[in-house]
């Protein structure tokens, strides 16, 4: 029979990943183990139908811990850190995305600038004031999120950063 | 009418005012914090704008980050709420000074009735009861000696300047008044930097009697008539009903008239509550208006079938008010109980966390508005009540009947809410002859 | 009043004669079948006797069974809800014979309104509208060509002694009538043994509208205004509403008068109701009258604020009619949706099994009468129905608003039900400018 | 069989960390224990008051299956059997149980008596009329679990019996 410290090692992965099951097996030994998950908390509907839905199988959280969906505000609103060793730049206000500081300007900056902590990397325009919104890291911008005039939200996504 | 409404609110009320702006074709936007991702109201909601973190002070309370997000949603009204940024004005002055309609009173009534002074004239002149007293402050303690023989012991003196219960003085007797003046001037100087203090009368043994009135933009107002709110601890309300028992019908239209006279003088628009304290001679007392829609405004909309959510819109975009006051007939009995995340065997703690049992009750003359459900867990950052039961009947005996049933059928867990605490007030003789007062619930709680 | 009341039944009717009864300060007994041990309603009841296996013939179809479980527990009366024995004329006279008060009408009243002769021969003595047509049987064909022609074509040939369809032809015209009556005859003497046929005047387009009515043991009656439950799928109800829209007040008023008569008549006393189809000129047609509470009665008590299931448990312990007819006015809009645990996307296949989400709706003039929650395993022995949403607003276009959000909010899974039906039922024209008829619900579903 | 211990650190791990269903084998044992978090199905309440309670923690179905609580009818209406090799006569009816054929005769059966399948073991009476049960097996009574004049419901234990 399976050892008990193994058997509570497995429950302790399921209970912190949010498995519902969890079956091994090899020759000698074999085990399976469900558990309930409560209720999902509901998915934020955006711009969405109130039409009847039955609720979904939550997804599992597996991968690095603390990975946040791109384009969602992390739930404590801290940093999210994508798979691939790449860092969120986050919204810290509600507000328009403007990629550039006039109509007829280039982006601030694209997918290859290199910024330093201190650059302006969008303006975020809210009650007709234009916020500058800097990089607070080093590196270089792999992904724009978000398009020029884009409503944003608190937490949101706005660009990914490879650290240098 | 509008087309889009941003909610500036969370939870239960969010709740309500989605619901109604679904029925009045309007689009309703939600703000949330980080806190309150996924929280099951803002799935009924066309959008939802997170506007920051858990705090209220950086979510809820933002101004400018509620309208931010009333711009990127295209919202033409934003709706306060109770609580948060409901009864601050300037926000009321902001939203308009910004483009978006506030669905609650003009600033300027909104600040008419909010400053003591001002609304206890107001008052004087629609006839309204107000607490008998020195209105001034005291330059002469002879002079409040007489004031208090004039509308009889006891008398609280109170600071001009502050509140708290500082520079707070009951006085049964002359002698006692005369220390009291002394004591509480020295209090509110080192409190306050004011040693202005004032004399009014006191209740001891009051019920709190309160007007649902609620007006337009020209200058028509009506009242719902009243609610009972003496089930109370710490001053918060743990059962409403409506209307108020064995409330003399002249005295209570006498008093529910004076209110709705009250915010027609202060050229008010939307939902507000004049409180009252009521003596056992049945004479009213006003404390003050509440100007904003208020947790219990449902069992006002029992009793009289009026939507005052959806009329408070409604009211907002300049329509007129939809009905006469004789078209208001109040129609059985109505009690809310508020469940608090609390467990009133400790202490009233707070019971932050998963809720996995939520089995609502059901049937004739229940209503529940509530956000929770199975699976939801309360977050620590906001206040203890997951919703509110709301129970009709076509008469009191009858609506404490039903509300023990409804109650017993209500299951929560694991944690602990005040359903066993009500399950037990409506069993009490006080309570159930309607012989109680505003602190009858602590006196009880003190004596177990 | 009674001590205590056994109720015949399951489900959400138990548990609506269940809080009925509580209200009353009368303990509920409850019988229920090996399939229902556990089922949360039973947690409602005073005493809760198992009486048997599953399948309803060996339980809650066995009325000595449930007799002794009325001796046992010590019960005064027997409410049999709807379904089952609840028209069984039989079990009441059992239930009066062994002691126990039938909460329904006399073995006597139920009798005489079920018979379709003697019922038809009291209709026409109280003006209650019924189906000209040959009334008895044919003996000559040309006679019943002269009936026909006096009532119009299209006609129905039926068998006396059946039902079920067999022996029954429609008629469009005089050739086709000949032909039918010959065949009919053939079929029914076939099938049941007996050739005896009659003609009556038959409806392509009607609506079903039907009268709630209530009498007392001391000859009062009155109705509590109609419903209309043409929504239907073979027969069975989808969704009610009360009053029936677009109906002219005096036509109303008039039918409404004469089912009271019709019960007056028949020294009913209990809730009963009178069926009727409306053709498209709002002539009515009485179908038949049900001598018992009704799936649907939640509507009516919505409009008229009278609660029906205690009203019966009066009446039928001796107490007078609380209300005159002049105390009945109509107040809004109200609809019922059978929430039934089909899958309307496979042909309504039953969907027995294990709800893991339930998610009422709620807010104001949400009703929900249901005896199932998270974790409540759907029978497979009975009907489908796992609760009842009643909606009230103050009209109908509101009604059906406030409909659509609370069928958005209601969540049930896995397991399927008809909530995504209503919702396009609600967005179909022909239901929103009510110029829909009986088959409507088929026509759609067949278009699909 | 498992030692009791092991199985109730297995289950002490189920409850704590919510799991619903445990599946373990090995070539000397097996083991499969579920569990029903979330929402249990209500115990029935008998002259229950209607208090506000919060769930309680279903009991765990272990042993042998089939096994259906003592004085309880059991869900699907089949026989029940005792753990300990003990077979219950079940009512087949609601009625008072009579342990003796008359108000001065002594009771058809006490424990230890011993019993064919045609022995009337108790008369239960409803409506008036007093039914014969008999015993419907061979065997020694080894409990009564009623009391003369006690009411039954359907399918409640009246004996239990040890067969022969």
């Amino acid at each position: 029979m399976m050892d008990i410290r193994k058997l509570k090692e497995l429950v302790r992965l399921m209970v912190e990943n949010d498995l519902t099951e969890l079956d091994l097996r090899d020759k000698e030994e074999q085990a399976t183990i469900r558990r309930q998950t409560t209720l999902s908390a509901p998915q934020l509907i955006h711009h969405g139908s109130s039409a009847q839905s039955t609720p979904q199988v939550p997804a599992l959280a597996t991968g690095s811990a603390g990975a946040t969906a791109v384009g969602r505000p992390s739930p404590d609103g801290s940093e999210g850190q994508g798979d691939t060793g790449l860092e969120a730049i986050e919204s810290p206000m509600v507000g328009t995305f403007y990629a550039a500081s006039g109509p007829d300007k280039p982006p601030l900056v694209a997918v290859g600038t290199v910024v330093e902590p201190n650059t302006v990397v969008c303006l975020l325009e809210a009650m007709k004031i234009f916020n500058e919104i800097k990089a607070e890291r080093a590196g270089t911008i792999a992904k724009v999120l978000v398009k020029n005039g884009q409503a944003v939200e608190f937490g949101q996504q706005l660009f990914l950063i490879r650290p240098s | 009418m509008f087309k889009r409404v941003l909610i500036a609110n969370r939870g239960e009320i969010a709740l309500r005012i989605i619901r109604a702006c679904r029925e009045l074709g309007i689009e309703p936007v939600c703000v949330y914090s980080s806190a309150d991702a996924g929280g099951p109201w803002l799935e009924q909601a066309a959008q939802a704008v997170c506007i920051g973190p858990p705090p209220s002070k950086d979510s809820y309370l933002r101004i400018e980050r509620i309208i931010a997000a009333a711009e990127i949603s295209h919202a033409d009204a934003i709706h306060p709420g109770y609580g948060f940024l409901s009864e601050n004005a300037h926000f009321a002055e902001v939203c308009r000074d910004s483009g978006f309609e506030f669905i609650g009173p003009s600033p300027e009534a909104m600040s008419a009735l909010g400053d003591k002074v001002n609304c206890k004239r107001l008052a004087r002149k629609a006839g309204t009861p107000i607490f008998p007293g020195s209105d001034g402050g005291i330059e002469d303690i002879d002079e409040a000696v007489e004031v208090a023989r004039d509308i009889g012991f006891p008398v609280i003196v109170k600071a001009s300047g502050g509140g708290g219960g500082r520079g707070m003085r009951i006085a049964h007797d002359e002698a006692g008044l005369r220390q009291g003046i002394e004591q509480a001037r020295q209090e509110a100087a080192a409190a306050f930097g004011n040693p202005m203090v004032f004399v009014e009368k006191y209740l001891e043994l009051a019920r709190h009697f309160e007007v649902q009135v609620i007006g337009d933009k020209h200058g028509n107002a009506v009242h719902l008539y009243e609610r009972d709110c003496s089930s109370q601890r710490r001053h918060q309300k743990l059962i409403e009903e409506a209307p108020a028992p064995g409330v003399d019908p002249t005295k209570r239209e006498a008093v529910c008239q004076s209110a709705a006279e009250l915010i027609r003088q202060a050229k008010y628009s939307g939902a507000a509550t004049c409180e009252f304290l009521m003596d056992r001679h049945q004479n009213f007392y006003m404390l003050e208006v509440n100007t904003r829609v208020q947790v219990e405004h449902p069992i006002s909309e029992a009793i009289t079938g009026v939507d005052i959510v959806q009329t408070g819109i409604r009211v907002a975009a300049g329509e007129h008010l939809p009905y006469k006051q004789s078209d208001i007939r109040i129609q059985g009995h109505a009690m809310e109980f508020r469940i608090n995340a609390e467990d009133p065997a400790r202490n009233f703690m707070p019971q932050a966390g998963l809720v996995e049992t939520w089995i609502a009750p059901g049937g004739p003359g229940i209503r529940l508005d509530s956000h929770v459900r199975a699976g939801y867990r309360v977050p620590t950052h906001y206040d203890s009540m997951v919703g509110k039961l709301i129970v009709h009947a076509p008469t009191r005996e009858q609506c404490i009947r039903r509300s023990l049933g409804a109650l017993a059928e209500f299951k929560v867990g694991p944690i602990k809410t005040t359903i066993p605490l009500y399950e037990r007030l409506l069993r009490e003789e006080l309570f159930v002859n309607a012989a109680h007062d505003i602190k009858y619930v602590e006196r009880l709680l003190a004596a177990t």
